[in-house]
């Protein structure tokens, strides 16, 4: 049965499955709440260890590399702090010391950006950890338990590091498995210290100071040490499927198994790559096509890939970096990729065009990967394409482009060539057709639209659905629009976390965005879609005057949420919305929902029940009464309608004989 | 012997002559005859032209009389103004240094010189209005131990002194009129009846009326006419356990009286003209809030400052219109002394059943005459209280709860249970402020059927006097002070063979709709006779009930007289056999 | 702000009040073998920081407990661990410059750990940090302070010997106002540091610390009555040790004891300790050494040359007479009550 | 926790209507924990007050509220006061409201020595008809309706008060709840006419009159050894250039306009009792 987690719930979840002892931490987003749920947990005694409120990532970093020398540590970070880390987590790798870090990837600045990329994953390559990148909380959770058992094998003794896109994945709430402890137990086996320090009868010492020869041994047993952990690796994969059903190695191979065009990246952002690949599959006139979703990239599995892509009869291989090599020819996935198909296959491997997108939390969707693989295609054909990276979605330097005044003629002339030989295709870029539905709330920050979004992603997926909900985080203030979006997958033999952006659903939680001129409500929403308004003064017409509607076949619904929760004395509209979400959309029946709420709603349980039910039925679609509270005055037509007597209307016999003959 | 003696005393502000009238009605109305009385004020507080007509009569009067029979003018200034109002055949009492050069021929001359006794004899230019009553007794057969008793009474608390001072006077005047003046005319005291009257001015019926009716507190500021309102009331209202304040205007003096009577005590303000310019905003605010308050306004000439001493009845449309938005109130306007009294009583019964404003309408010279009312006056007076709860359900008390009656009940603030919110805004049934279209609705709604129910509340039943022959062609409509002069007109018409029948309305908001339907329906010519330039009263009824009338306004400051509207009922009566529009059309 | 109160009595304190018992005095112990650091450390000769661990570790080891030692990067750490370990029956941890508190938090929450697993028992060992001044006082402050808030038992001890020795003498925050040093030369227009040093016993018991004390290796049975008072009061303790480097400071290899003495006498290294009560936040300070008579800075300043330029500038010498001076006033209680002169005119003229 | 939910049992659960970062929520959390301390039953309670941003709280408690029209607080409590003198009466209104367009009333309910409590909530602007000046407005003289500054001087409310003789006078700060409270508690405890002068920001209209970070560096409490008798240094204290002086300016208590009342009755009491019949009398 699986429960709803958002990406570092999982990663926590991860961390106490492993059952680690030691857990300093430093906050960071996007990685904190990781560190949170740890520390609640600790805080509640529902998990043994020792948390250490570390006043910096330097310390943290410190804390488990000394606590790791005797007990099972880890922590997270991301960004910055990673970057704070690294100087001490060279003596980890050094030291062999098997400690665990989760990373919520993220930009590393500056200029200043909270949002995701890998440039920190990048940053710390040559640190000496295990890089592994998962795709989803689910994948997050199994490689922590996974990366344990790899770090603490003894022909490694390595620190290694979970990594998770920032926010599409450590904020991205889903289904996930999460194993029995026992089972884990079985699995992970308890950490072993090799040289324990606490230990009078043999004092070690750690950290000595080598001098030449015996630092140049000590380092290539280090590398070899790195080395086994690609082996290792595969192991515990296997092992892990074994155990517990979900298979994972270097690399996932996604399409067609002899694919002409391939396109490589790691982690999530395989996610909207999936969709574009399945697109394609088998589409006339398009060759095989296949994603290469990369998992362990320290050490890097060279020879097996290269062996993957020969095994495809690859041609053309476009490898797409979320993150830079300064002043490197290629940046860090590509030129791994590069080198292992040169060492590899010689002259026989395909060719490799290197992209480069997803950066500062740019979004990589469907289109993208559209686009690499259509520039794959353009590459096996034998066109000329550049040595140097391509960039995703910047309009002066896009991959493909029709005319030569698009660009700047200092770039035409320099690519001109190539883009000349290179086309844009519509077999590939034709649009997706959404297989999914999905739902888009409008909020104010600190309404409680993400709970609400969530209990709604739990009570699917009780009812078996796949479903995924992102909510947008920034650096907003308390009260600034937000968005959280819910994605469903009728389709349980499929993954698809990737949002089409064609919106079933889209519900405003407070009617004061419906002036925002920031943001476009209708934007996205299906033709036959349904918008839902928490409102108890605007009727449906005046809102579809307010977003001229006019003829588009759009259900316009409202619900009173802020009058049923004031009724009930509830703080938040939430659960009334997640009620009206219920009555607009009924693809998650109702009735079965009400039984997962009843276990996992917020406190106060009977109000928040109550609200939702409320929520369900003071939706509608109809105009609705005003509705202020009690004092709302109930008064017949007649009582409304009554005026003073007009008795001028009247006739006077006497008085106004006069005037009528006159 | 006449029935009737209508008598003017004019002089000089200072000179004692309004002591010689209010003697002259005090032993009067002990005898049981009934007294109307018409002053002028001058404008200055000493000095300049003031003087007193008594009207003495056997029966029931309402007016102070046109013509005089007798007049007493105490210098040539007042000789010369008030001598052409002498009937040809009256007596003049003078000063015996004016100069009477023109005089007309059949007059009965008595010279007294005032002055000089009182000067040269007495010692003291003060007492002159003494020697004046003393003479005034031997003309008019006035007892001299009434006098004397009235004068021991007046001045009992100025010591010994000068309380025989003034019966000295007194009696030097009389042995003045003994020795010097032969009684050449037929003028004496009328005949009173059994039972002794009550003399008092319209201002202290008005505040006798509010006592018995259980005022508690007023607020008010001094305003000429009205002051003479509150200055009774902060010497008596204490008594019964009440409170006078002056306030700084009277904002704050109809503010607070809406606070006091939120919080549940009987309130009302007194002033005028101008003062309920300043009071139209908190009307509007009583009415929206459903407040009861008296307020009384006792009309002067106006616009602005106006003629603060002169009569008029021209705030009628103000009081009936005055403050912004639809605010409801009622307005009476009592047309005599002794229905200023009574109207006062249902004033409060009104303002406290229906939870509204309440305006009271007199005019200055209703507000300053003295008049003889029956003691019976405090006998079965309206009576109306607020319907009052206490809630202590639990639930939110609902101040303005819709009801059968229109009448929501309260919970007085200390009520266990019933806190509530009263605005000047709109608001629900909770007194929470709401200003969407129904509500609105609703509540206007609410507060205009409550001046339906009034029309028909027995307190309101039998508000309109009428006179003269029922079946008549001409009618006269008028209200207040003017019923006085209308009385006495139909009378005379009737003598002259012109049959004119009126009716008066002591209630004009809401306006007594069936008695006035079957009033109009009868009448071919309807006469207006007001104390305005505009017609208020005759705008309001074109408007209402789309007749045309005959308009009779005047804006002298001084009351109307009946010869003016004899004149309107004979000019209206010739016109009633032509089929013409054109004669009516002018309005007012 | 903690109350402070001041014990009457000067001179070596076994006694504590936040201990049931006194520590025991080194002779007491009777015969039981320590080893400190063993031979074949590349310390120079007449190192004061030598001798100090080693003074160090055998109070620790004396007390019966198993000593686990977090070090921080610095001359302690390469001239004991190059290539080898000099650590005797001690175990170290070294991990890096900066983090030497961090390092002993990690170390002090494995112990948790283990204990809370039944795998060791939690009063068995001593954790000890050690790191020089450098690694206290500038790169390892932020570390060391959030070690000391957070409470954790423990104890840190700052080898202070007054500037980067193992980098090639360079100014530390440590480094006395006026000192020649390699990065504040005493040049013609800036004469040595021109900074005031910091007393990092300040800091830690600004921090939350529960014991501070400062201690020189000359009166060896004082700093190690104050090493195991560390150990065994609970909470974040911190010890400071005057470290003699006749290489930094440039005085002769043989001169320890003198260098030290002058200190003492010219009042530049002051002996006293501070332990905090916690339920009343008081502060309860001993002085552990007066010197009967008080000699001039310029005493102190002769037998080191890295002092040699400022000692032709009175005024300088001045100055660096009234920071001792500003620093003594605080204990004229204690010395009013022992009958003993506390004013600058007292010393010996 | 008790504490909040006792205060709260005043509060009449209709949402304020005030900008978010209005200073007037922490008076009105003031009021209500002063109604807590005192521990007066709801019904005994009577909220009057103008219009206005401020003249809104009557709705927000749990008493009886009388939201009248602009200026006139003051002499409908004192209608309120007279007729029921078993209740607290506490006015409440803006600077425009009590100093403007009721400024004629200050005077005289301060004379007569109403015993009721008056919040004057100055926030330096009239923010209910959005951002024009008011009679206090100083620092921040481009209003909507002086664009080219203000013609007039600012009026201090507190200095005023004391002028005209109010028997109490305090000076508090929205933002100093604790403060506040104590002040209103000495306030409604004070028998008379109490004016406190509530320093108050605007957030929308008029954040620098009453910035809050000025006049945290600039506020000085009256000292304690100051005589509340002496209106002179009060006067002092409330027109101080460099500090803003902020507790009990004036405390000088005298009797009340009830007291007065009172007074008059038992000397217009003759021996026998008084009815309407006997009142009659006078006019036979």
């Amino acid at each position: 049965m699986a429960t709803v987690l958002a990406g570092n719930g999982a990663a926590a979840w991860g961390f106490r499955l492993s059952r680690v002892q030691c857990y300093p931490y430093y906050p960071i987003t996007p990685s904190t709440a990781c560190s949170e749920q740890i520390s609640r947990w600790v805080h509640d005694g529902a998990m043994e260890a020792v948390t250490i409120n570390a006043e910096s990532e330097h310390s943290a970093a410190s804390q488990i590399i000394a606590a790791g020398k005797s007990v099972r540590a880890g922590t997270a970070t991301s960004s910055k702090g990673l970057l704070y880390m690294i100087e001490v987590l060279e003596n980890a790798a050094g030291g062999g010391v098997p400690c665990g870090l989760f990373l919520g990837n993220r930009a590393t600045g500056a200029p200043i950006n909270i949002w995701a990329d890998n440039s920190d994953a990048y940053a710390m390559r040559d640190s000496g950890v295990i890089q592994i990148f998962a795709a989803d909380g689910q994948e997050t959770l199994d490689s922590i338990i996974q990366g344990y058992r790899i770090a603490e094998n003894l022909r490694v003794r390595l620190p290694f590091a979970v990594n998770l896109r920032g926010f599409t994945g450590t904020h991205a709430y889903e289904g996930v498995e999460i194993p029995r402890p026992e089972e884990v137990n079985r699995y992970l086996p308890p950490f072993v210290s090799l040289h324990p320090l606490f230990a009078p009868e043999k004092p070690v010492t750690y950290g000595a100071m080598l001098s030449a020869y015996p630092y140049r041994r000590h380092k290539r047993n280090q590398m070899a040490a790195l080395s086994n952990a690609c082996e290792i690796t595969l192991k515990a994969g296997q092992e892990f499927a074994e155990k517990f059903g979900r298979s994972y190695g270097h690399f996932e191979w996604i399409g067609d198994k002899k694919a002409d065009l391939v396109v490589a990246l790691l982690g999530e952002s395989a996610s909207a790559g999936e969709v574009a690949t399945r697109h394609l599959q088998g589409k006339k006139g398009i060759p095989g096509v296949a994603l290469l979703k990369i998992r362990l990239f320290s050490p890097f599995p060279a020879k097996e890939i290269a062996q993957a892509l020969h095994r495809a009869g690859t041609k053309a291989l476009v490898v797409l970096d979320e993150g830079l090599h300064h002043g490197g020819v290629l940046p860090p996935l590509a030129q791994r990729l590069t080198t292992a198909i040169q060492l590899y296959l010689g002259g026989k491997g395909p060719k490799v065009a290197s992209v480069i997108g997803g950066l500062g939390g740019s979004e990589v969707r469907q289109e993208h990967f559209q686009l690499m693989f259509n520039l794959a295609d353009n590459i096996a054909e034998g066109n000329p394409y550049r040595p140097e990276p391509y960039w995703l979605d910047i309009e002066e330097d896009p991959i493909f482009v029709e005319r030569e005044n698009q660009v700047s003629p200092k770039l035409w002339r320099k690519w001109g060539e190539v883009w000349k030989k290179q086309q844009r295709k519509e077999k590939f870029c034709s649009p997706i057709p959404p297989d999914t539905n999905e739902i888009r709330i409008y909020s104010r920050a600190g309404q409680g639209a993400i709970t609400s979004a969530v209990g709604f992603t739990g009570a699917g997926i009780q009812n078996g659905y796949q479903l995924l909900t992102v909510p947008a985080f920034g650096s907003e203030r308390r009260g600034a629009i937000i968005t959280t979006d819910t994605l469903l997958n009728f389709h349980n033999e499929r993954r698809i976390r990737s949002f089409m952006r064609a919106w079933d659903v889209v519900i405003l939680y407070d009617d004061t965005i419906l002036y925002s001129p920031e943001h476009q409500v209708l934007d996205g929403l299906k033709e036959g879609g349904a918008l839902l308004v928490n409102t108890s003064h605007l009727s449906v017409k005046k809102i579809r005057e307010i977003l001229n509607v006019g003829q588009k076949k759009v259900r316009v619904l409202t619900v009173p949420a802020e009058a049923v929760s004031e009724r009930l004395g509830l703080k938040h509209i939430n659960m009334a919305m997640l009620g009206a979400l219920h009555k607009v959309y009924d693809k998650v029946p109702f009735e079965p929902a009400q039984g997962y709420y009843e276990k996992n709603v917020p406190r106060p349980r009977e109000k928040s029940l109550e609200a939702i039910r409320l929520g369900f039925s003071e939706t509608s679609d109809r105009e609705i009464q005003r509705t202020r509270k009690e004092s709302r005055l109930t008064v017949s037509q007649e009582f409304r309608d009554w005026r003073p007597e007009d008795h001028s209307q009247e006739s006077w016999p006497s008085a106004l004989e006069e005037v009528q003959l006159g | 012997m006449h029935p009737d003696l209508v008598l003017r005393i004019a002089g000089e502000s200072g000179e004692g002559v309004i002591t010689i009238g209010e003697t002259l009605c005090k032993i009067a109305a002990r005898e049981g005859i009934h007294i109307v009385t018409f002053r002028t004020f001058p404008a200055e507080i000493k000095g300049g032209a003031c003087m007193i007509q008594v009207r003495l009569s056997e029966r029931r009067i309402r007016y102070h009389g046109e013509r005089l029979d007798f007049l007493i003018c105490l210098n040539q200034e007042a000789l010369d103004e008030n001598l052409p109002d002498l009937k040809e055949d009256g007596v003049l009492l003078c000063e015996a240094e004016c100069d009477l050069s023109g005089e007309p021929p059949g007059l009965t001359v008595y010279r007294v010189p005032f002055e000089r006794i009182a000067t040269r004899e007495i010692g003291s230019r003060i007492s002159k209005n003494i020697v004046v009553l003393g003479t005034l007794s031997h003309l008019l057969g006035l007892p001299k131990n009434k006098i004397e008793a009235f004068i021991s009474q007046r001045f009992a608390r100025k010591g010994k002194a000068v309380l025989d001072h003034n019966l000295d006077a007194l009696q030097r005047g009389i042995n003045f009129a003994e020795q010097h003046l032969d009684k050449k005319d037929s003028y004496k005291l009328p005949k009173g009846g059994e039972q002794k009257k009550l003399l008092m001015t319209g201002n202290e019926a008005i505040a006798l009326g509010a006592a018995a009716s259980g005022l508690k507190y007023f607020f008010g500021y001094p305003i000429t006419p009205a002051s003479e309102i509150m200055e009774w009331l902060a010497v008596h209202l204490p008594k019964v356990g009440g409170a006078v304040l002056q306030t700084e205007d009277e904002i704050a003096a109809i503010c607070s009286v809406a606070g006091a009577s939120w919080a549940g005590g009987r309130s009302m303000t007194s002033t005028s003209g101008p003062g309920l310019s300043l009071m139209s905003e908190t009307i509007g605010l009583l009415s929206m809030a459903e407040i009861p308050a008296v307020i009384v306004d006792s009309q002067r000439g106006g616009p602005s400052t106006g003629m603060p001493t002169k009569t008029e009845q021209s705030d009628l449309l103000l009081a009936l219109y005055g403050s912004h938005g639809d605010a409801t109130r009622v307005v009476l306007a009592p047309i005599s002394v002794s229905d200023c009294f009574r109207v006062t009583a249902l004033a409060f019964a009104l303002a406290e059943k229906y939870q509204l404003p309440v305006i009271v309408l007199v005019d200055q010279a209703l507000s300053a005459r003295l008049e003889t009312v029956d003691p019976q006056l405090v006998e079965r007076l309206p009576q109306g209280s607020r319907l009052c709860v206490e809630p202590g359900d639990g639930n939110q008390f609902a101040r303005y709860r819709l009801t059968e009656s229109e009448v929501s009940p309260a919970a007085l603030p200390g009520t266990l249970g019933g806190e509530h919110m009263v605005t000047g805004m709109e608001h629900d049934e909770l007194g929470n402020f709401a200003c969407d279209e129904e509500t609105h609705t609703a509540m206007t709604v609410k507060r205009f059927r409550k001046l339906a129910a009034i029309e028909n509340d027995p307190l309101a039943q039998d508000l309109c006097v009428r006179w003269g022959d029922k079946e008549a062609e001409i009618g006269i409509v008028t209200w207040g002070s003017s019923a006085g002069p209308v009385e006495e007109a139909v009378a005379v018409a009737k003598n002259l063979g012109i049959s004119a029948q009126a009716i008066v309305p002591k209630i004009l908001n809401p306006l007594p709709h069936e008695e006035l339907k079957a009033f109009l329906g009868k009448v071919k010519r309807v006469i207006v006779p007001e104390l305005n330039f505009l017609g208020q009263l005759a705008t309001l009824l074109r408007s209402t009930y789309r007749i045309p009338t005959i308009g009779l306004t005047k804006v002298k400051g001084v009351p109307l007289e009946p010869s003016e509207i004899v004149e309107k009922i004979v000019e209206a009566s010739a016109t009633l056999n032509v089929r013409s529009r054109k004669l009516y059309g002018r309005a007012g | 702000m903690y109350k402070v109160l001041f014990n009457r009595h000067i001179g070596p304190n076994p006694d504590s009040f936040l201990l049931p018992e006194p520590v025991l005095d080194v002779g007491d112990y009777g015969a039981i073998s320590t080893k400190g650091l063993t031979s074949g450390h590349q310390g120079c000769t007449g190192c004061g920081m030598v001798t100090g661990t080693n003074q160090l570790l055998r109070a620790l080891k004396l007390t019966g407990k198993h000593v686990v030692a977090s070090i921080g990067t610095g001359c302690n750490e390469v001239i004991t661990t190059q290539n080898t370990s000099c650590w005797g029956d001690v175990s170290v941890d070294h991990n890096n410059f900066p983090n030497t508190a961090a390092t002993l938090s990690g170390n002090i929450a494995a112990l948790k750990a283990l204990a809370q697993a039944g795998a060791v028992s939690p009063k068995s060992t001593v954790n000890v940090g050690i790191a020089g001044d450098g690694g206290s006082y500038d790169i390892g402050l932020q570390a060391l302070l959030a070690w000391i808030a957070r409470g954790e038992d423990g104890v840190y001890v700052c080898l202070n010997n007054q500037a980067y020795m193992n980098t090639g003498i360079q100014g530390s925050g440590a480094t006395p106002y006026g000192t020649n040093t390699s990065t504040t030369p005493f040049g013609k227009v800036i004469r040595g540091n021109q900074r005031t040093q910091q007393y990092i016993l300040d800091l830690a018991l600004a921090a939350g610390a529960s014991y501070v004390a400062a201690a020189c290796p000359l009166l060896h049975r004082d700093l190690m009555i104050k090493a195991q008072k560390a150990a065994a009061i609970e909470g974040p303790c911190v010890l400071e040790f005057y470290s003699v480097c006749p290489e930094g400071w440039k005085s002769d290899t043989d001169v320890f004891h003198e260098i030290t003495e002058l200190a003492l006498e010219t009042r530049s290294w002051i002996l006293y300790e501070a332990e905090r009560e916690r339920s009343s936040n008081t502060v309860l300070f001993t002085l552990n050494y007066a010197p009967k008579k008080y000699l001039a800075i310029s005493e102190y300043l002769k037998l080191q040359e890295r002092f040699s330029g400022m000692r032709d500038f009175p005024e300088m010498v001045e100055r660096a007479q009234e920071i001792i001076e500003a620093r003594w006033f605080f204990w004229k209680p204690v010395l009013e009550a022992n009958g003993i002169e506390w004013k600058e005119e007292a010393r010996a003229s | 926790m008790e504490e909040l939910d006792r205060s709260c049992s005043y509060l009449s659960g209709i949402s304020p209507v005030w900008c978010p970062g209005c200073g007037y929520y922490g008076i009105l959390s003031a009021l209500v924990e002063a109604f807590a301390d005192l521990n007066l039953p709801t019904r005994e309670l009577a909220l009057i007050s103008g219009i206005g941003c401020s003249s809104r709280l009557p709705y927000f408690v749990k008493a009886y509220g009388f939201h009248s029209i602009h200026g006139r607080g003051l002499p409908i409590a004192q209608g309120v006061k007279t007729a029921n003198p078993d209740l607290t009466v506490v006015a409440v209104g803006g600077d425009g409201d009590g100093l403007a367009i009721g400024g004629g009333h200050l005077p005289h309910i301060a004379r007569n020595n109403v015993d009721i409590t008056y919040l004057l909530f100055n926030n330096a602007i009239y923010g209910m008809t959005k951002g024009q000046f008011s009679p206090t407005t100083t620092l921040f003289p481009i209003t909507k309706t002086s664009p080219f500054g203000l013609a007039g001087e600012a009026i201090n409310p507190s200095a005023l008060a004391i002028v005209y003789g109010a028997s109490f006078v305090a000076r508090g700060f929205s933002v100093k709840k604790e403060h506040l409270k104590d002040l209103i508690i000495r306030g409604m405890r004070h028998r008379g006419f109490s004016f406190i002068e509530i320093l108050s920001s605007c957030s929308s209209f008029n954040t620098t009159d009453m910035n809050v970070a000025r006049i945290i560096k600039n506020l000085q409490m009256v000292p304690e050894d100051h005589n509340q008798e002496d209106e002179i240094e009060a006067l002092r204290l409330a027109t101080d250039k460099e500090k803003i002086n902020l507790g009990v300016l004036v405390r000088n208590p005298r009797p009340t306009l009830g007291d007065k009342f009172q007074e008059a009755r038992q000397k217009a009491k003759g021996k026998s009792p008084v009815t309407v019949e006997t009142l009659l009398n006078q006019f036979a």
